[in-house]
């Protein structure tokens, strides 16, 4: 039986991953995770936000984590939309972002029928560069003739209200780029608005000096983080289900402990087996030496 | 329009699945039209749009400024195009030869970049680094003298010259266990008695001494080299374990596209449900 | 038919090797040193030119004074007074005003004015007038006038209240480029004896043959500090630089504020520099490396064993081969996704050269499917040249080695295809690779092959770790090419990297102990690392 | 000759790149640039056509031999023609015709955008006046490009009068012209090579290649992506065995850290051990999210420095090999 499951086919294990993924995924089955600090934080400063304020979101990052960046998004304009507070998104650091960010809208916007231009806009990529942080601090405009639709600035109601760091509520990047750190250090530090980030596993730890510091009034890390955020939105009663982030997190859960318990497992086998096979050895060795004595 | 791409995307991610159950024909077919397309897409921006870049509209460029310089567009551009073009010598069995010098040149240009700033990023910017934060702590004040400071301004020097001296004796004279002991538990306390980046100092110097190619494994650096292979092999498993989720998590958006927006799509495109 | 020993086919590859070796290295060795002695040599003649230490100043024209006055009292002798027109470009002599603000032409390219001046400077006195004469007005140079009497009281409580600051020099910024045509110039001074009422100090510049002073500085700087450093300054143009320090209201810079300027004593260039100081550090490294280098090189050419100690990964590449021969499958080599001119693709190349030449020797198939372009031809031509001096060109064939697409999930894709096609029995991984790594050694091991990696980037070793059956970790795979060749010249670089290592080693120990010892002290390791 | 000839230019670049590293002067990087502007891209353009080529050689040969798979070569090869198509056809479907490019001084107008609809005339010193329409409009660099309305039949001649000689080109926006600070010169476009003065940039360029591109190339890299969460999952359950004390290492860490990254765990382990005292809080709560930090932040650090450190060392070594010209395999 042991040795069954060491000479276990892979097919197995991609058919039991195929199904540990795909059911829970549609079935939305959730995990309901505790809110963790920087999530809290987050989540508290924009329930204090009014409607009618504005929000900003920068997209500093690459279609390859699309996967745990829309649902961050995704939840915040859950947020937002639910509470009538309008958003206008950039990603003028991350030029491969530019597709993504609209479509990414529109999907919740929908739901809530916020209208773009009057209840949000997205203006793409900028060739600014670093020069972003600053110009920010004085008007959008210098920064952007045309949003990502081409319509003309001048155009887009949501705009008019929010152009400088000091119109908005909060500006939040959501980013899997290096970019929290440059975010804190030439535009958070130096024109003292509310900031947060949305990022990546691994980047996860080197948010924390920033909170500490109440450079960043909160942080959303990874998919959890999500996660935690949609359970947030379940316990205030502005959502009435849980999103993909919290069903990605029961996947995630899922995978991890069988394959931990699969490892374990086949460690153990591989044990068992190499006790037998000492024991079989010894056994025919002794078997052995008789047969010779019984010669001898 | 958004259904046929809806279609279109879906497909070709699952002849990418299918190829986990075995390599099979729509596999096959996915790779082959994958490949077309980027080996065409390659000729059109590498070759066709390099040349017109490269070559073409500059000289066009300065064919109509009023006083073209000869000089400029054939030192420039028409000389260079002449020695890559050397490349395709390679269908020339007897003068093959002359393949290698295009290729020379840019090896010769990526090395020569290459030395120059690995050594500068990466070794000296690395090494000072380290140094730079074990230096902080230690001149800062640790968790360790935090707590005790009486002798715990001694004891960083104190363990260590221990450690240097044993070990030259362990080397050189009796190499006796007890010593080795000895050493490893004045090791140990010395790494204590300051904090991470000493570990770390410690880790690197370890995991350096791994990469000795000129002596024999034997005594000493056998010690340390083993020390150094365990502390990669922490950073292996961890790096491993680490990317397990956001891979996973990738999927679960593609399973995610393909249940929601392909077959949901789809659902509301047929009966607007 | 009798197929030579792979040993002895790479042994005639580095034998070529060695002709080329009596010379080129060296003469190499000597060109970088020699750039760095005459880099070392400009700049520093270059960074600190001699000066004399004497603030020329800036006089006001009194009322009833004549530029001939002027030159006697300058120097010493009244037919001189060309001289003003000149440096302060005056075109007519009766359009001088009272209050006109005239330079004093000492300057470095006049040797005997400065000889002249030089002695008194010494003596930490400044030059005989500058004390009555300095004092002006920032209206007067903005060429509107004033009234007589109020330049006056403006002139005697400038004398009683502000000293001028003193060793006023500008240089040009060492180990910068001109950028954009523009280059930067610091100006550094000292400040005056007594700053009582000293509020700062402005900067003024004058290109340098005819043109006239302007402010460069938009506020005044603060008296605390005692350099500038001008970034504006046209490269190749050369100035005069005039330091002034600001009294009073001076911060307001209203008008009626009086300053008192004395101007560097020579004129400064912005230029670009030929050699960085900042970096020699680099370029003795990389000296010293090759020097320790060629010594091994010669140690190895003439006979003396060179000890590299086994690396297990590699010496099982002969074997891993060895068992596709056996098994009668093919052996794959896959190059990474690297551009032929990186570090990682040519460390691939030797490794290949190497394990083409066992596959050879066992008659075994190589299938090698290549992602970059260039890395197809190499490979190619190598495979071809290996098979030609093991005496079987009629064995080659050119579509083993293949050049696919040059894009990652395609490549990624058409491996999978070829493992399922070729299904070979043991599969190489040299070179770069990123999130492939892990499909392919799982794509590999489905097929059931034996498969050795080697990559440069520690995050994919680990992948590598976990899914291949040896592999190579970080510096093993550049190391890898000399070892399996076993060619001398080639191991000699090895110990020379070897003996670097060893150096940076004893650096951070040496960096450490000396922290220890010496907490908050001085740290020369440190001091070398830093640039 | 045949050896001696490239190694030597071989490591005369790589001498003149490492002396360039600390040349500061302007001259240098005007050098350099020049170097890696033309020599080096050139080559690696010969580079990719040789590659097209090959590939294609060797499709066309599987075509011919009727080898295993020879369908897939034929897919291979149709969808080879794919971008080339869809490129050109956006192309003369977009912008046949003669490009005027110009920047206009900021005195001009602030916003950009209202250009857009702007009529424009041209009138090259030939004598004939060319109308045309604002093309593309670069708010950043103050540049609008201005498409003529000519035939494509015209654009030989016509372009090259354009070229040469000064042009004054008037935007009459309703009633207000606007004369631009400096005028470029005008961009003739090949059939073919229409556009492609700009480098390839898919998201703008035209509506099939853009398409094509979207809906089949760049899924494709996410699913790629996606795929390594089975062969990461095999993995590791197929070599995570304690074989030795390393192996053991490597599974130790490895679980640990998939077990902190599933939120339960550190539930559970709150759970398990609740934290009374101040001292238990400070070993035992977050215990295991300080460990893996601890793991990835410390051990790891200084691993993955190491390795960097000796790879950079053994890169270094590398470059002596070519630039001694020791280091001939490339030669083949």
């Amino acid at each position: 039986m042991w040795r069954k499951l060491l000479s276990l086919n892979t097919r197995y294990i991609y058919l039991a991953i195929v199904v540990m993924v795909v059911i829970p995924v549609i079935l939305k089955v959730p995990l309901p995770t505790s809110p963790s600090e920087p999530t809290q934080k987050l989540f508290d400063h924009i329930d204090t936000l009014e409607a009618g304020d504005g929000i900003w979101f920068f997209l500093d990052t690459r279609p390859a984590t699309t996967a745990i960046h829309r649902p961050q998004l995704h939840v915040l304009l859950h947020h937002c939309f639910s509470k009538g507070i309008k958003v206008v998104g950039f990603n003028p650091l991350a030029p491969e972002a530019t597709g993504m960010g609209r479509p990414f809208i529109q999907e919740i916007a929908v739901q809530y029928g916020k209208q773009e231009y009057t209840d949000w806009a997205y203006m793409g990529y900028t060739p600014a560069g670093l020069a972003v942080f600053n110009a920010m601090s004085k008007d959008i405009k210098g920064l952007y003739s045309q949003d990502v639709t081409g319509k003309a600035f001048d155009e887009i109601p949501v705009l008019q209200q929010f152009r400088k760091y000091s119109d908005v509520g909060l500006v939040i990047t959501l980013a899997g780029l290096k970019t929290p750190g440059y975010w804190v250090r030439y535009a958070q530090t130096p024109y003292k608005f509310p900031f947060a980030s949305g990022v990546t596993g691994p980047m996860i730890a080197d948010q924390f000096p920033f909170l500490n510091a109440g450079q960043m009034v909160g942080m959303m890390g990874g998919i959890l983080g999500a996660a935690e955020y949609e359970g947030l939105l379940k316990s205030n009663n502005i959502r009435k289900q849980f999103g993909i982030a919290s069903a990605s997190m029961f996947v995630q859960t899922v995978v991890h402990y069988i394959l931990v318990a699969i490892i374990i497992l086949a460690n153990i086998a591989t044990f068992i087996i190499n006790k037998q096979d000492e024991k079989d050895r010894q056994t025919r060795d002794v078997a052995r030496a008789r047969i010779d004595s019984g010669i001898e | 329009m958004e259904i046929v791409s809806l279609w279109v995307i879906a497909f070709f991610s699952l002849c990418i699945f299918s190829y986990l159950y075995r390599n099979n024909p729509f596999y096959k077919f996915a790779i082959h039209v994958i490949l077309g397309l980027m080996v065409g897409y390659m000729f059109l921006q590498q070759v066709l749009i390099g040349l017109e870049q490269l070559v073409v509209s500059p000289i066009l460029e300065e064919l109509g400024q009023p006083s073209p310089d000869p000089f400029d567009i054939l030192i420039q551009r028409v000389l260079p195009l002449l020695v890559a073009s050397l490349i395709f010598t390679i269908f020339v069995p007897e003068q093959r030869w002359l393949s290698r010098i295009p290729i020379g040149l840019l090896l010769g240009y990526g090395m020569g970049y290459m030395l120059t700033k690995s050594l500068e990023a990466d070794v000296f910017k690395q090494l000072n680094a380290t140094l730079t934060q074990s230096i902080a702590v230690i001149s800062g004040d640790s968790i360790f003298r935090s707590r005790w400071p009486a002798w715990g301004q001694f004891l960083p020097g104190l363990s260590a010259l221990t450690v240097i001296v044993l070990t030259i004796f362990y080397r050189f004279r009796m190499q006796h266990p007890t010593i080795r002991t000895i050493i490893y538990i004045a090791l140990s306390l010395f790494i204590l008695s300051l904090a991470d980046s000493i570990m770390i100092l410690v880790g690197v110097l370890a995991v350096l001494s791994y990469f000795f190619f000129s002596f024999e494994r034997r005594g000493l650096v056998e010690e340390v080299s083993r020390v150094g292979l365990v502390f990669m092999m922490v950073y292996f498993g961890a790096v491993f374990g680490n990317t397990v989720l956001t891979r996973v998590q990738i999927f679960i958006g593609q399973v995610d596209f393909l249940v929601f927006e392909w077959l949901g799509g789809t659902w509301q495109a047929l009966f607007g449900g | 038919m009798k197929i030579p020993d792979s040993r002895l086919t790479l042994h005639r590859r580095s034998l070529c090797a060695s002709r080329f070796l009596a010379a080129g290295p060296r003469l190499l060795v000597i060109v970088l040193s020699l750039f760095c002695l005459v880099g070392i040599a400009l700049e520093a003649q270059q960074v600190t030119p001699k000066r004399v230490e004497v603030p020329t100043e800036m006089i006001t024209v009194q009322p009833g004074q004549t530029l001939a006055d002027l030159a006697e009292k300058y120097f010493g002798d009244r037919r001189q007074y060309k001289k003003f027109l000149e440096y302060n470009n005056i075109p007519d002599i009766n359009s001088m005003k009272p209050g006109d603000r005239l330079q004093v032409p000492v300057n470095s390219t006049e040797s005997t004015n400065l000889d002249q001046v030089a002695p008194n400077a010494e003596a930490g006195k400044p030059a005989t007038p500058a004390a009555e004469s300095t004092p002006t007005l920032s209206v007067a140079e903005s060429t509107n006038q004033t009234t007589f009497d109020s330049l006056q009281t403006a002139e005697i409580e400038a004398v009683l209240e502000l000293a001028p600051p003193t060793e006023v020099k500008a240089n040009d910024v060492p180990n910068d480029a001109i950028k954009k045509g523009r280059g930067a110039i610091i100006i550094t001074w000292t400040a005056p004896e007594d700053t009582t009422n000293l509020k700062g100090y402005h900067v003024w510049r004058q290109a340098m043959p005819d043109g006239d002073f302007e402010k460069i500085t938009k506020k005044p700087l603060k008296s605390s500090n005692s350099d500038y450093l001008d970034k504006t300054a046209t490269g190749g143009q050369s100035y005069v630089y005039q330091v002034a320090s600001v009294g009073g209201e001076g911060a307001s810079g209203a008008p009626g504020v009086a300053e008192v300027v004395s101007v560097a004593s020579k004129p400064a260039i912005a230029q670009g520099n030929w050699y960085n100081t900042k970096k020699s550090y680099l370029l003795l490294t990389i000296i010293v490396f090759s020097i320790i280098s060629l010594y091994y090189m010669d140690r190895g050419m003439s006979g003396k064993d060179m000890f590299i100690r086994r690396i297990a990964a590699l010496d099982t590449i002969e074997e891993v081969v060895g068992r596709a021969a056996e098994m009668g499958r093919p052996a794959m080599f896959v190059a990474g996704n690297d551009d032929p001119d990186t570090g990682s693709t040519m460390a691939a190349f030797s490794v290949f050269e190497s394990v083409a030449n066992y596959a050879v020797v066992t008659q075994t198939e190589v299938v090698v499917p290549v992602q970059k372009p260039i890395v197809d031809q190499v490979l190619r031509s190598s495979l071809r040249n290996i098979f030609t001096l093991a005496g079987r060109p009629d064995l080659f064939n050119e579509e083993d080695v293949t050049y696919e697409v040059d894009n990652q999930p395609a490549f990624i894709g058409i491996i999978g295809d070829n493992m399922a096609k070729y299904n070979p029995a043991s599969v190489f991984y040299f070179g770069d690779f990123t999130y492939e790594s892990m499909v392919f050694a799982e794509m590999g091991n489905n097929v059931g092959a034996v498969q050795v990696a080697g990559c440069e980037n520690p995050k994919q070793t680990a992948f590598f770790i976990v899914g291949c059956d040896y592999c190579l970790i970080g510096e093993e795979l550049f190391a890898a090419g000399a070892y399996l060749k076993r060619d001398v010249v080639q191991m000699a670089t090895l110990l020379a990297q070897d003996r670097i290592k060893i150096l940076a080693f004893l650096a951070l120990l040496l960096g450490i102990l000396i922290s220890i010892f010496n907490p908050g002290g001085g740290n020369l390791v440190l001091d070398f690392l830093t640039f | 000759m045949q050896t001696a000839l490239p190694i030597i230019l071989c490591s005369l670049t790589c001498l003149v790149l490492i002396i360039s590293h600390f040349i500061p002067h302007e001259a240098n990087t005007v050098v350099f640039n020049q170097i890696k502007g033309n020599w080096y891209a050139v080559i690696k353009v010969a580079g990719y056509a040789i590659a097209t080529l090959a590939v294609l050689r060797s499709h066309i040969r599987r075509l011919q031999a009727r080898t295993t798979d020879w369908q897939y070569s034929a897919v291979a090869l149709v969808c080879f023609l794919v971008f080339p198509l869809t490129y050109l056809f956006d192309n003369i479907r977009e912008n046949n015709g003669l490009f005027v490019t110009t920047t206009f001084s900021d005195s001009d107008i602030t916003d950009t955008s209202v250009l857009r609809d702007a009529t424009v005339q041209l009138e090259p010193v030939t004598g004939e006046t060319y109308s045309g329409k604002v093309f593309k409009i670069d708010g950043k660099k103050r540049r609008l490009t201005v498409k003529l309305d000519l035939a494509i039949s015209d654009l030989g001649k016509s372009g090259q009068s354009l070229r040469i000689g000064e042009q004054s080109l008037q935007l009459s926006l309703g009633e207000t012209t606007i004369i631009p600070s400096k005028l470029m010169p005008v961009k003739r476009r090949g059939l073919f090579f229409q556009g492609l003065g700009r480098p390839l940039s898919i998201k703008k360029d035209g509506v099939v290649t853009s398409w094509v591109y979207d809906n089949v190339v760049s899924p494709l890299d996410t699913t790629m992506f996606a795929l390594v969460a089975f062969y990461i999952c095999s993995a590791a359950y197929r070599s995570f065995r304690v074989r030795n004390f390393e192996a053991g290492v490597l599974l130790a860490t490895g679980i640990i850290v998939m077990l902190v990254n599933s939120p339960p765990t550190s539930l559970i382990w709150d759970g398990a051990f609740p934290a009374k005292t101040a001292v238990d809080q400070f070993f035992v709560d977050k215990a295991l999210i300080n460990l893996k930090d601890w793991l990835l932040a410390v051990p790891g650090q200084a691993a993955s420095r190491a390795i960097l450190i000796g790879g950079a060392l053994g890169l270094v070594t590398q470059s002596l090999r070519v630039l001694f010209g020791i280091e001939r395999s490339w030669l083949g």
